[in-house]
């Protein structure tokens, strides 16, 4: 079943609806479906973020998280999986990404959704920004705080 | 030779572009291109970055050829 | 934050709505969202449900899954968690039971909803009648096997 | 005293009724109202049962007093 997503972007600039990732692949052969969803926070260490903006290099993205799908396919028995990333700019308290993992038992799916998102975060050519009231920086690269000019 | 180099995130704020072309020797190498690289642009030295070549993670011996697609990966972090 | 379920019941005879639970736990504070769905499954050891049937010990079900909630609030930092479980008739693909767990990071988002998952199937006083063309049966009860009379 | 005794899942179905009314001598435990129950339906002594006394799971040594609610659970199986 490797081949459900192969035709679908992972990366999209709308609004993550979780409902219909889920719809792509519950069926009535389904026991379990994991989800897990990441959501823009208001606090980055102390300071407070007034929006997040997500860069990708798209293509490489795409294709590496396709590939990660694939690989949780094929490790946890039964897994069908379907994730999308946002990019741009993400408001607070909107989902920044979603991964859903549907299969008979819910060892193997919570297992392929901690897989997924645990990989995606790791290997994903994706970078956020935090955008604080006075300035910006990128999340894991010390000296890219960018302050904004009044 | 020359080769498309793509910059994102902090590189592409820092660079105030998102792709440098450069003339590479035949011959050359992912290594060689980053040095090259960082002899025209010395804060590169000062930050983490990894390759990709035609999208995927390079190796610092895989050569580069003339149409490849190279690009500068900051540390990601999606999610 | 162990107040937050208090006085709502975690057993229904209505479909379950996740969204409406995910709204119940998300704050902009939070990070990780992780949920679980068990939904009704079309076969059991090879053989073809038609419906299942959800009886409840009802006063006792729910005083236990809202101790077993507690307890994932107190193990798993700033976890926040909604759940509810299905009564009575439950058709093939519906939801019988979901878990949301909001927390700040993904680590304690997925333990929290594995936890919470995990307990209500070990000591909630909750059964499960599988429906078959035939008859029906307590899920676990051998012996219950029941032909329908035609 | 008579105590009431809940039924639940197959049990139920095995009784025909959903709860069955016993009486007991004061004194009585758990583990005596049980040993009181399957003389009267030697049928449970085959099937797994636990017992809860006023809705939580109760210890064989636990006495048993009037007006308490006990109930006959069989291995759940929710979720």
């Amino acid at each position: 079943m490797g081949t459900t997503h192969s035709n679908r972007s992972h990366l999209t600039r709308s609004a993550i609806e979780l409902a219909r990732l889920v719809a792509q692949v519950a069926t009535v052969d389904d026991g379990a479906i994991c989800t897990f969803v990441g959501t823009a926070r208001r606090n980055s260490e102390g300071r407070e973020v007034n929006l997040l903006r997500y860069e990708a290099y798209p293509e490489m993205a795409d294709q590496e998280i396709g590939a990660i799908v694939a690989e949780a396919e094929r490790k946890f028995s039964g897994a069908r999986i379907a994730t999308l990333h946002r990019l741009g700019d993400c408001p607070l308290g909107e989902a920044s990404v979603a991964v859903v993992a549907a299969a008979p038992h819910r060892v193997e799916a919570f297992a392929a959704c901690r897989y997924v998102i645990d990989e995606i975060k790791a290997r994903a050519p994706i970078w956020k920004q935090e955008q604080f009231r006075d300035g910006t920086a990128w999340v894991g690269d010390p000296g890219s705080f960018k302050p904004r000019i009044p | 030779m020359n080769v498309r180099v793509l910059l994102f995130a902090g590189l592409a704020q820092r660079a105030g572009v998102r792709e440098w072309t450069i003339e590479l020797p035949s011959g050359a190498t992912v290594t060689t291109l980053r040095a090259a690289l960082e002899s025209l642009h010395p804060w590169l030295r000062e930050v983490p970055v990894a390759m990709a070549r035609n999208q995927a993670m390079a190796r610092g011996d895989e050569p580069v050829a003339a149409g490849d697609e190279l690009a500068l990966l900051p540390p990601v972090s999606g999610g």
